[in-house]
């Protein structure tokens, strides 16, 4: 008959599958116990390094979502020369990113003017509350410690750029 | 409806023919007094065929489909209202979740639209770098239609096999992009960066798997006599038909419509440096538009490897300024993407965001024919039907 | 099969910097439709090399789309949908609740192909042969927003009716079935206006309008603590 | 079964060994199979590992599962006709049990001894459409009524096409019995070989095909799942059951692929038997003891032989649509099962 073939090829399909797997090991993870590592671009958490923000607030306006709320009050700054007139810094109090509200689009990390947003590829920080999700200040700045560098550009790339 | 004369009937091939004539019958079934009382039968909004939340209304005699309406807006997100609040650079994040399965080809049509009223255009590079990317994502989507076929018509293993491989595409996508489903990587001018170091060869590799994958799928799906059974002659949409209702992708060149927009228009991707074959299909039946995904699939790996080979180098961003306004205008464009013809008409009055986006997404069209294809059919060909149909949810409520 | 045209939206960049050239494929297409449709066509507009917007009257509507489909194969159905071109009386949402809300203008001014009414439908139809678009708009008389349907020439256009209909709360006559698509039955309003206003930019106000709290008594020089 | 212990036992005794022994016989191979073949083999053929986290590779998933199930609230649709709700589960799982009862697993190891087996065996089979036709009916489910409809036309278009098939078996063997059949497939003889005995499967094979797929068929597993059609109508007649209720049907429709397993490799595979010619065996009585404790096991892997191939049918195949399903079962195979029984009646007579 000629209906036998695609059903048999079919059958040898599976069976090949089957017979990989106990050979090779299957193409899971067994999550909790072994991870996969996220690429190095991978948009899993935006980190925040308080140094350099100056609450200029261009993520805030520019965040798709009004996720991100900041709240700053300028201070004075001893003078940076000797001499000089005190500075007026901004001072950072509040700097939060409601993370059940984020859409990770990187909006902010790219318009932040003072490179004090990065990308980190962590992703472990579900919460059971969703108001848990909201992270404020202290918690950016500890996902600084994963973020990691930049990956080197594929051949014909304009150098020129950081 | 009147939209079928008997002359159209004349240009049909044989196996159209016949389905032209079950749902002619079907129709002249609806006007005589049903002498059964019928059963409607409410498949979805919760139901495992309907890839997330349409619901279709039948109305069924027996197991055969009287009359039946899907009826959509379970997942209305009002992206075109959203857009009218948004900045052009807030809008990519929102286009993309439209097809989330294929979410870079939403974001490319909506900036060349952009960029066309804006007069800027992308340099060669990051064309080249979108077409890849792209393709990559037509890839990501179809494979998983493909999967999805099978669980559809009751095979459980095609879709495991498609995850597995759809998974090294989004690792690509996710390497390049950082976004695993939504890359939100187009920027008016150009991408936001340029590929990391050892994504070619890694991409080539990945390539040969997935077109393992498409061999697989070809044996285990494509040549079950099952298979073919269940979807050979089934759903057939006529050539003028399709094209009435705004058919577009595989279901339209499945209808035997020799029409691509990566070849047949000019646009700013790189599509006209590459050689690729365009596949139809004269049947306009489930089993040509499920094939024809599968050649696409096939035919995308291809050009992805000739595109891989000559990247031009360069920048990838064309100078822009650094706060977008887009002079007043209004455009038009549309690319080929995944799932069909997507396109944005977009609206611009020299402001920061868009005053109106259209947002034409092939979906919405593709399923409106259903009111139409489903008469007549049996209950499980109203899933063989929709699963060859290929809408996704985000696409059709937008 | 190519549509010949050339403009701005070509892949070799030194193209772009010309001067838009003359598109001989479209003029010569608005003008065989300027002579089928005659008085129907109001205006008409070709950007070389990219489109061809032409604006109908709204009396003709239906017969010029038919016209068009029958007599210039444009056989292929795009989209349908609505253009409200009323200015945003809410901006994009962000400003201040507690602030008198801004004045904002509120003239309506048409886009390609000019318009005199509030409301504009469009259509985008393509021939399948030559792949050739052209966008139809035509006007929606302010006081009854009602236009006669053309789902009877391209089925397509029935759903897409159905969307305007629910969203801009245009009526369509001919159509044979208005129900609501995606909102709920009993749902008010007409949300793809512009003066529908977006709860989600209501409910809240916007983070941006906060800014750095000033210096008690400090004086006005701004200086960034980053160098 | 109980010269084997050589004690006497009291005959409420032999029933409950005989009920605990059915137990058993059931949930045994009920269990290995959701194990070996749902959980592990479905898993490999996919690329995955399938449950590893619940006991050394995922050994207790089964019980971790049942314990999820015995816990679930008991759900009734309100519009539910619900002293059938409640009875259709058990009388999907009765017709399995009572189907084991004729299985043979030893020379003395048996339940009963029906000299009209086979006759029994495909009589009680059929209770399970049923259940599933009352489950259907009253769970007050489109979906539901839509899946018993179509099961109940697809069990008993099947029905036949197996009871043919059968015929040639019991033509062939001259007795209904099952015990006779085991001993007619080790004892007899190939064209004068006697090194395999003569297990049906060789000169049975389209019998045993068409068997095959009948089973498959009456066990609603893929390609001929429509009855269940996850993507179509949901689950079919188990839509609305869950809980307790669910796990009844779930262990049914195991079970029931089990001692149906078990049914085809006594009619085809010779049972539990080895060739007697191995061990110079000629007649019943000469049949060690030992057998009854091989046999079980003997017949076990033969089962699982057996619902490998139903499993790994099951997992490769997209279904049929119903009215495919009726075709292939009215014009392939009854003519081809009538065929063989012609034929084999045929050379029957010849030989």
């Amino acid at each position: 008959m000629a209906k036998v073939p695609g059903l048999i090829k079919g059958l040898g399909i599976t069976f090949g599958t089957m017979m990989r797997t106990f050979k090779n090991g299957s193409n899971t993870v067994q999550y909790p116990h072994e991870k996969e590592t996220p690429p190095i671009r991978a948009r899993g958490v935006i980190a925040l390094h308080q140094d350099n923000c100056t609450s200029c607030m261009l993520c805030s306006r520019s965040c798709p979502d009004w996720c991100i709320y900041i709240e700053a009050h300028k201070e004075l700054a001893p003078p940076r020369r000797e001499g000089g007139k005190p500075r007026q810094v901004n001072m950072l109090d509040r700097f939060d990113i409601d993370y059940a509200l984020c859409m990770y689009c990187g909006i902010c990390v790219e318009v932040c003017p003072f490179d004090a947003l990065f990308w980190s590829p962590e992703y472990e920080y579900s919460e059971p509350n969703i108001t848990d999700l909201l992270h404020d200040k202290t918690k950016l700045s500890e996902w600084m410690e994963t973020v990691p560098e930049a990956p080197e550009l594929e051949v014909g790339a304009d150098k020129k750029k950081k | 409806m009147t939209i079928l004369n008997d002359p159209v009937s004349a240009k049909l091939g044989n196996r159209q023919q016949l389905s032209y004539i079950a749902s002619q019958a079907a129709d002249a079934r609806l006007n005589v007094e049903l002498e059964t009382e019928g059963m409607t039968l409410n498949i979805g909004p919760q139901h495992p065929a309907t890839h997330g939340t349409l619901r279709i209304i039948a109305r069924l005699d027996g197991e055969q489909v009287v009359w039946a309406e899907p009826s959509c807006g379970y997942m209305h997100r009002g992206y075109e209202k959203l857009t009218e609040v948004r900045t052009f650079p807030q809008v990519t994040t929102l286009v993309n979740r439209i097809d989330w399965l294929g979410s870079f080809a939403n974001e490319v049509p909506f900036i060349l639209a952009a960029e066309k009223l804006m007069g800027v255009e992308a340099p060669p590079r990051a064309q080249w770098i979108r077409t890849i990317l792209f393709e990559l994502s037509r890839i990501a989507n179809v494979s998983l239609f493909l999967g999805d076929l099978g669980v559809q018509l009751g095979a459980i293993t095609p879709v495991f096999l498609a995850f597995r491989d759809r998974e090294y595409v989004l690792n690509l996508i996710e390497s390049a992009t950082g976004g695993r489903f939504h890359p939100n990587f187009d920027r008016i001018g150009g991408l936001k960066d340029d590929l990391p170091a050892g994504w070619i060869d890694e991409t080539k590799v990945v390539m040969k798997k997935l077109r393992n994958f498409c061999d697989e799928i070809e044996t285990l799906l494509f040549g079950n006599e099952i298979f073919q059974s269940r979807t050979r002659g089934i759903g057939v949409i006529p050539r003028d038909v399709a094209l009435q209702y705004g058919l577009s992708g595989a279901n339209l060149r499945a209808s035997g419509v020799d029409w691509d927009l990566r070849r047949d228009q000019d646009i700013a991707l790189a599509y006209n440096k590459v050689d690729f074959k365009v596949w139809t299909h004269p049947d306009g039946d489930s089993f040509a538009r499920c094939w024809i995904r599968l050649q696409e699939t096939r035919e995308a790996t291809l050009i992805v490897d000739k595109l891989l080979d000559g990247i031009p180098s360069g920048p990838v961003m064309a100078k822009v300024p650094k706060i977008i306004k887009v002079p007043e205008g209004e455009a038009w464009v549309s690319t080929e993407n995944p799932l069909g013809e997507m396109g944005y008409y977009v609206v611009s009055r020299g402001d920061l965001g868009p005053f109106r986006v259209k947002i034409r997404s092939a979906s919405f069209n593709n399923i409106s024919i259903t009111p139409w294809l489903l008469r007549g059919v049996y209950v499980p060909d109203i899933i063989t039907i929709l699963a060859s149909l290929y809408f996704i949810l985000g696409d059709i409520d937008r | 099969m190519k549509p010949k045209g050339k403009g701005n939206q070509l892949s070799s960049p030194a193209e772009t910097s010309a001067a838009p050239v003359v598109d001989a494929t479209r003029d010569a297409m608005v003008v065989a439709i300027r002579g089928t449709l005659g008085a129907a066509v109001v205006d008409s507009m070709v950007k070389p090399g990219d489109d061809i917007w032409v604006r109908v009257s709204t009396e003709s509507w239906r017969n010029s789309i038919q016209k068009l489909k029958d007599v210039h194969g444009f056989d292929y159905f795009c989209f349908l949908s609505a253009i409200d071109w009323l200015p945003s009386p809410f901006g994009r949402g962000e400003d201040d609740p507690s602030e008198p809300a801004p004045e904002r203008d509120s003239t309506i001014r048409p886009g390609y192909t000019g318009g005199d009414t509030r409301m504009q439908l469009l259509v985008r139809i393509v021939n399948s042969e030559t792949h050739l678009g052209i966008n139809v708009k035509a006007d929606v008389p302010n006081d009854s927003y009602t236009i006669e349907s053309i789902s009877n020439v391209f089925a397509g256009a029935n759903w897409h009716e159905r969307e305007a209909h629910e969203m801009f709360g245009i009526g369509f006559t001919g159509h044979p079935d208005l129900r609501n698509m995606y909102l709920p039955t009993d749902f008010e309003g007409f949300p793809m206006r512009k003066d529908f206003p977006l709860l989600a930019r209501m409910v809240k106000p916007w983070p941006g309008i906060v800014d750095v709290e000033p210096l008690p008594g400090g004086d006005a020089t701004e200086e960034e603590s980053a160098s | 079964m109980f010269a084997l212990l050589a004690v006497e036992i009291p005959y409420w005794g032999q029933s409950l060994l005989r009920v605990l022994g059915g137990l058993v016989a059931v949930l045994l191979p009920a269990g290995t199979i959701v194990y070996l073949f749902l959980f592990k083999m479905m898993s490999f053929m996919q690329s995955r590992l399938g449950p590893m986290e619940a006991g050394p590779y995922g050994s207790l998933q089964l019980v971790a599962e049942v314990g999820k199930w015995l816990q679930k609230e008991d759900i009734q649709p309100e519009s539910a006709d619900k002293p059938i709700f409640k009875m259709a589960p058990i009388v999907v799982l009765m017709s399995t049990f009572l189907l084991v009862v004729v299985v043979p697993f030893g020379p003395d190891a048996w339940f009963t001894d029906f000299e009209t087996g086979v006759f029994y065996a495909l009589a009680v089979s059929s209770i399970s459409v049923l259940g599933i036709l009352m489950a259907g009916w009253s769970s007050a489910n489109k979906y539901s009524l839509l899946g018993g409809l179509r099961a109940a036309g697809q069990l008993i278009a099947y029905e036949l096409p197996m009871v043919l098939a059968v015929m040639g078996v019991v033509i062939q063997a001259g007795t209904m019995n099952l015990q006779q059949i085991v001993f007619a497939q080790n004892a007899s003889s190939m064209f004068g070989f006697d090194g395999v005995g003569n297990p049906y499967v060789l000169t049975q094979f389209v019998g045993f095909v068409v068997f095959m797929i009948a089973i498959q068929a009456e066990l609603t597993q893929a390609p001929f799942d429509m009855p269940i059609a996850e993507s179509e109508l949901v689950s079919g007649y188990m839509t609305e059951y869950s809980g307790f209720r669910f796990l009844i049907f779930f262990i049914g429709e195991f079970a029931t692929a089990g001692v149906f397993a078990m049914i085809a490799s006594t009619l085809f595979l010779g049972g539990w038997g080895i060739p007697f010619a191995w061990f110079g065996w000629t007649s019943m009585d000469d049949v060690s003891n030992w057998m009854n404790i091989a046999g079980p096991i003997i017949v076990i892997t033969k089962m699982l032989v057996l619902t490998f191939l139903i499993m790994w049918v099951r997992f490769t195949y997209p279904r049929f649509r119903e009215d495919q399903l009726q075709r292939f079962a009215w014009k392939v195979l009854i003519p081809v099962s009538l065929a063989n029984i012609m034929a084999t009646a045929v050379l029957k007579v010849a030989f």
